[in-house]
């Protein structure tokens, strides 16, 4: 069964509280940064939280997820704490990653969160090592693969989605298709001009879904990851959405229109178009919403708290960094 | 602190092709010396990944689109392996391709392009074509940008027959090795630190590619010393030399080389330059381990330098861990500028 | 204008003669081999030799091809001169790469032959690359580019024809799916079950051609090489067609049964189903297709003789063999 | 003379792990341990293109599809980027790959997964996941097949923080070795030589992975000698070895160290003879500059052992042009036993 439903209440008003935890993490990213306590380059997500959160809520205990350089959202949305993760970005010793990966490298393999990953297209041959190994140790996980529209014209999107294929492996493939790469218009970059289009390639369907909408990234995720636990084999999800900010720091936007950016802002934030849908619907009222919001702001006002208290690292790390002993 | 791709650098665009002498950075002067090549030679074109209205990740080509066009400077997909096996294809069939890799760690990705293709045609064919391209890598360390984004690979590229390697460590010779390279008819890898992008230095602007008078393959020795000789390249090199300066106050004498090229290697200038001092310290950024540090070292030690080598070599270079994010691990992990001082003092001191 | 119509008595001929140069060619090689004259390793592609010739008979003068491993059909077709082939093959100086490259580079690059490559899908991001100069030249010529099923499955395919496609190129991309890559059946390693059927990820259409037919191929091909030719973009072509020999010489065939290469040979050979049918529509006749396969069998017969008597190469070659100079 | 991919090994299955001693060969020593982790630890499964019915491009898994089964020896796509990247999503999620790489060239098409993803993650995670995958690379020359099929490129991995190289040159340690590097917690390339599978050697055979005594970064005194140090592995040990043998005709008494693991180097060993003999000659197949060899010299360089140096240090390696076809030109790129006879006369003979 999966972790939340968003159409439930108690679903919705989780997914409502991962979203703004999502949201209000970044924000204070940009806070940190402006504060020139952040070094190193991040890549934020806000504008795109529906898709995390409805597919992460999607998955069943026990499933993986691998993610991106822009991975701070599915971390979360996957259960991440958000104060191991400021210290993991502020390079302190208590961070996911002992301060050692930072942004692009934040991981928790213990609760099935194999890793951001720096490289794009990076984490796909991973997803799909991660599915063989629950076939061959009998376990019925599947591995949910978020990668960039972007990343569907590297050689590994090819490779992953073969190789999943013809071995019918439980890995859901789930592009996050924000419109650009970096700079590059997903129109101009990708031939065919759909992602989701490029499944029957592999013998997959290939399903375009609303990723501003999280009820809709849930179901599409549900369907997708209920199939492929049952053997059938894995899937292609395309989710459409929006990067509000500029791809990294060093980013001048002039690849797009201010225009268009406002557009997807006001008309269609995935958090403001869940919020009145709920309210509409009935299914949460005004008091819960504005709860979840507050417990957001509070848990991540708590965790920079925490996070910047925390040592950093010391040299003498490293020399035991770099090997595991048997 | 600044951003791993930070694009402060935006106004790369000067004078069309002005060959006044001035005051630049590093970046220009290596988008000084593309333009002057784009100018002179219609086949000449680059490709990269948001090399175009976005500038570069480093801002280096900021402007050429403008100035040259779609065709000519071509933002790709994000697709490493492609791009340099397109270059290849391209260089074989009469353009001249500049690739910018957009970080040197993609190169992982364009291996088989580089090293199974570029590097062998000319080679496996017998010498019946020519591979004249330029792949320009952006690599080091010092950015806070982690492990996978802040790698020195030329060790890879020095041991591959068919490649040549240069590694310019100033603003004249970023320029004018580019324009070697450009004219150069095999394939050419450039590598560029990061952070020397925003180095200021003094620029001769050259007209056309063929008025760079550097020659691919010859080190320099950049200062004079008598009591042991220092081997860097690229930032290392700057690192050497302010070390130098600091020693020289203490009265220890200091020349320094810097290679400038990696592949094919002038081991000739370090050996005159080991023969004189009989001291030799060899510094990079990129791990210890089988670096081309080593190769410095290794050619001294089997050549006529070795009768009058007074003192174990030493090489003060990267430590043998992937790049941290956190930044006393980063600096740990890079050589200082006082860890060369360290080494290069103890080394002054040893007893012959 | 193709360089020749199969479907003309004269085209006809030109053609016949050079898949009985084409399998001549490589039985010689085998027999080479089987006397110790040949060494290191090599594939023979007797069995395709309709793909190779229908292929580059459809090309104008000018063109580019890219060839792969099982390149000698694609090189004898494109005009190559059998005689530095086997020099080449034999290691000798008169050889098209001086005998530094062997059967796995042959290359021909005055006559736009680019050459075969030992790198499964290896010349496919090249082929890009010639097309890419052709535009910027100012050129017309299209590049013909070979590859093989099992190349089918690397990322170089994918990054290639996805390049190829956003840039609108002028390449035709020919796979040859003799059915197996070494040893693995194309249906077992493909997801999707078709190669033709992957060029809608790359908004291409993607076309089967029955690759033992030479007619098929030349008209699949030149309506592939004239559409890119007017700037109309790449195209992605399938050419079914069979093996005979081994992999390589190291192939035990445990793979496939012999009924399978049995049934192949007896009843689909491209030659044996070119001369029928030409013999029966009467566009050739008997004494002229005794006279096609007269004429290969000497040309290679002298080609053979001449090679083997040319000179090996001296070491001192090697100097300057690694870089060109200016 | 052999195809490059010959399999005239075929019978390489032998009693179900038997552990009786006996003369084998190479390759089946490979596949005897391939065989015993299999059988010892259920996590462990094959990967690889061709590695199942056709038994591998050199035989070296015949059989073992029918031992083990279409799940534990899985043959691949025509795919090298996503059967390394799926080795490596297997391994951080409690399995243990074991990967073939058809021609050690083509792991060109992999290196995003093995260097910046295998050999990264454990420490970029902060030592929370471990990556215990092997990867076997055959390679090297003097079959005939030309540049794009006979490169050593182990240089690369022996410099990339985070990997195990090892390069294992007899029967036995090709078996140990092996053994070691599939209980190994972190990623460990295993470099083959094409020419060595079929060398015939002694072999004890490990009933467990565990009972392997080889450890992995230790070098051995093949054999004792008081004049010089020759260093070499895989192949050129035995090349070296064979040098010996044919000088000690001449009295003159040649020690040789095989290194057996190329990352982390085994350096004190190294150190030990050459403080001993004065004297030391570096010997492997791939390129001179900036190979492995580079780094055995600069070790020696940089320690206690250069006071007792008494001739500069001499490398045998191979030719700095990318493989040629010809067997003339073939067998002049490797460094053959008879360069090394030649090499290691003159130093022995070097006035001191
Ligand atoms: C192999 C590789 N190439 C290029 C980059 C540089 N880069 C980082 S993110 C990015 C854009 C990725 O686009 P997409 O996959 O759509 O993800 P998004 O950034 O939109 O989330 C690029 C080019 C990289 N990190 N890795
Ligand atoms: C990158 C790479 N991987 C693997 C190989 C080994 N190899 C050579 S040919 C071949 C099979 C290729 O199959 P296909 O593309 O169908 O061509 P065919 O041999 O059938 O003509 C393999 C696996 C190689 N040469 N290059
Ligand atoms: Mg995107
Ligand atoms: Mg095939």
């Amino acid at each position: 069964m999966p972790r939340h439903d968003p159409t439930e209440p108690s679903g919705a008003l989780e997914a409502l509280t991962t979203m703004w935890t999502i949201r209000r993490f970044e924000e204070a990213l940009e806070d940190l940064y402006s504060r020139g306590m952040l070094h190193g380059t991040n890549h934020l997500s806000i504008g795109q939280e529906a898709v995390a959160v409805g597919a992460c809520g999607a998955l069943e205990d026990g499933d993986f997820i691998t993610s991106t350089h822009r991975g701070h959202g599915h971390s979360i949305a996957h259960g991440a704490d958000p104060e191991p993760m400021f210290a993991e970005l502020l390079g302190r010793e208590t961070g996911y990653c002992g301060g050692r990966g930072g942004s692009m490298h934040i991981a928790d393999v213990g609760s099935g969160n194999l890793g951001a990953n720096g490289i794009v297209a990076g984490s796909m041959t991973l997803a799909v090592g991660a599915a063989l190994s629950q076939r061959l140790l009998g376990s019925s996980a599947v591995v949910l693969c978020f990668f960039g529209d972007g990343a569907a014209n590297e050689g590994s999107f090819h490779e992953a989605l073969n190789l999943a294929a013809v071995w019918e492996l439980p890995v859901v493939f789930l592009c996050e298709n924000n419109q650009y790469g970096m700079s590059m218009a997903s129109d101009l970059s990708t031939a065919g001009g759909s992602v989701a289009g490029r499944g029957a390639a592999y013998g997959l369907e290939g399903v375009r879904l609303d990723g501003n909408d999280v009820i809709a990234v849930a179901e599409g995720v549900a369907t997708a990851a209920a199939a492929a636990r049952e053997g059938r084999g894995p899937a292609l999800l395309e989710a459409i959405t929006y990067r509000y900010r500029g791809h990294s720091k060093s980013d001048r936007n002039l690849y797009r229109t201010q225009d268009e950016i406002e557009e997807w802002r006001t008309e269609r934030d995935p958090i403001a178009r869940f919020e009145a849908r709920l309210l509409e619907e009935g299914r949460l009222d005004r008091e819960a919403i504005d709860g979840a919001r507050q417990t957001a702001r509070e848990r991540i006002r708590d965790a920079v708290k925490a996070a910047v208290q925390a040592p950093e690292p010391t040299v003498d790390v490293l020399e035991e960094a770099v090997y595991a002993r048997r | 602190m600044p951003a791993a791709d930070s694009t402060d650098t935006v106004d790369t665009i000067e004078d069309p092709v002005s060959t006044e002498v001035r005051t630049t950075t590093y970046a220009k002067a290596v988008a000084a010396a593309l333009r002057t090549a784009m100018h002179a030679d219609e086949r000449v074109f680059m490709a990269g990944e948001d090399i175009g209205i976005y500038g570069g990740a480093f801002g280096v080509t900021d402007g050429l689109l403008q100035e040259f066009g779609e065709e000519r400077i071509r933002d790709t997909p994000i697709s490493e392996d492609a791009i340099v096996g397109m270059a290849v294809g391209a260089a074989i069939t009469g353009t001249r391709p500049i690739v910018e890799m957009q970080f040197s760690d993609f190169v992982v990705n364009a291996m088989d392009p580089l090293v199974n293709q570029a590097a062998k045609l000319y080679f496996m064919y017998g010498g019946n074509v020519e591979v004249p391209m330029v792949l320009r890598l952006p690599g080091g360390g010092g950015t806070g940008a982690a492990a996978q984004h802040s790698q020195s690979l030329e060790a890879w590229f020095a041991h591959v027959p068919g490649l040549k390697v240069v590694a310019p460590s100033t603003v004249q010779d970023a320029h004018d090795l580019l324009l070697a390279a450009l004219v150069d008819p095999n394939p050419v890898v450039v590598v560029e630190h990061k952070l020397l992008y925003k180095q200021e230095g003094a620029l001769t602007p050259r007209a056309t590619p063929e008025d760079s008078p550097a020659v691919i393959g010859e080190a320099a020795v950049v200062r004079e010393g008598t009591d042991l000789t220092v081997v860097g390249y690229s930032l290392n090199t700057h690192k050497a030399l302010d070390a130098a300066e600091e020693l020289a106050a203490e009265g220890i004498d200091v020349e320094v080389v810097d290679l400038r090229t990696l592949r094919p290697l002038d081991t000739e200038t370090v050996i005159e330059s080991v023969c004189r001092t009989g001291k030799l310290l060899v510094t990079h950024e990129a791990p210890t381990a089988v670096g081309v540090g080593a190769e410095v070292v290794a050619a001294v030690a089997g050549s006529r330098a070795f009768d009058h080598l007074l003192a174990p070599i030493v090489r003060v270079c990267g430590r043998e861990n992937p790049m941290p994010y956190a930044p006393a691990l980063e600096a740990a992990t890079i050589p200082q500028t006082a860890d060369l001082v360290a080494a290069m003092r103890a080394l002054a001191a040893e007893d012959v």
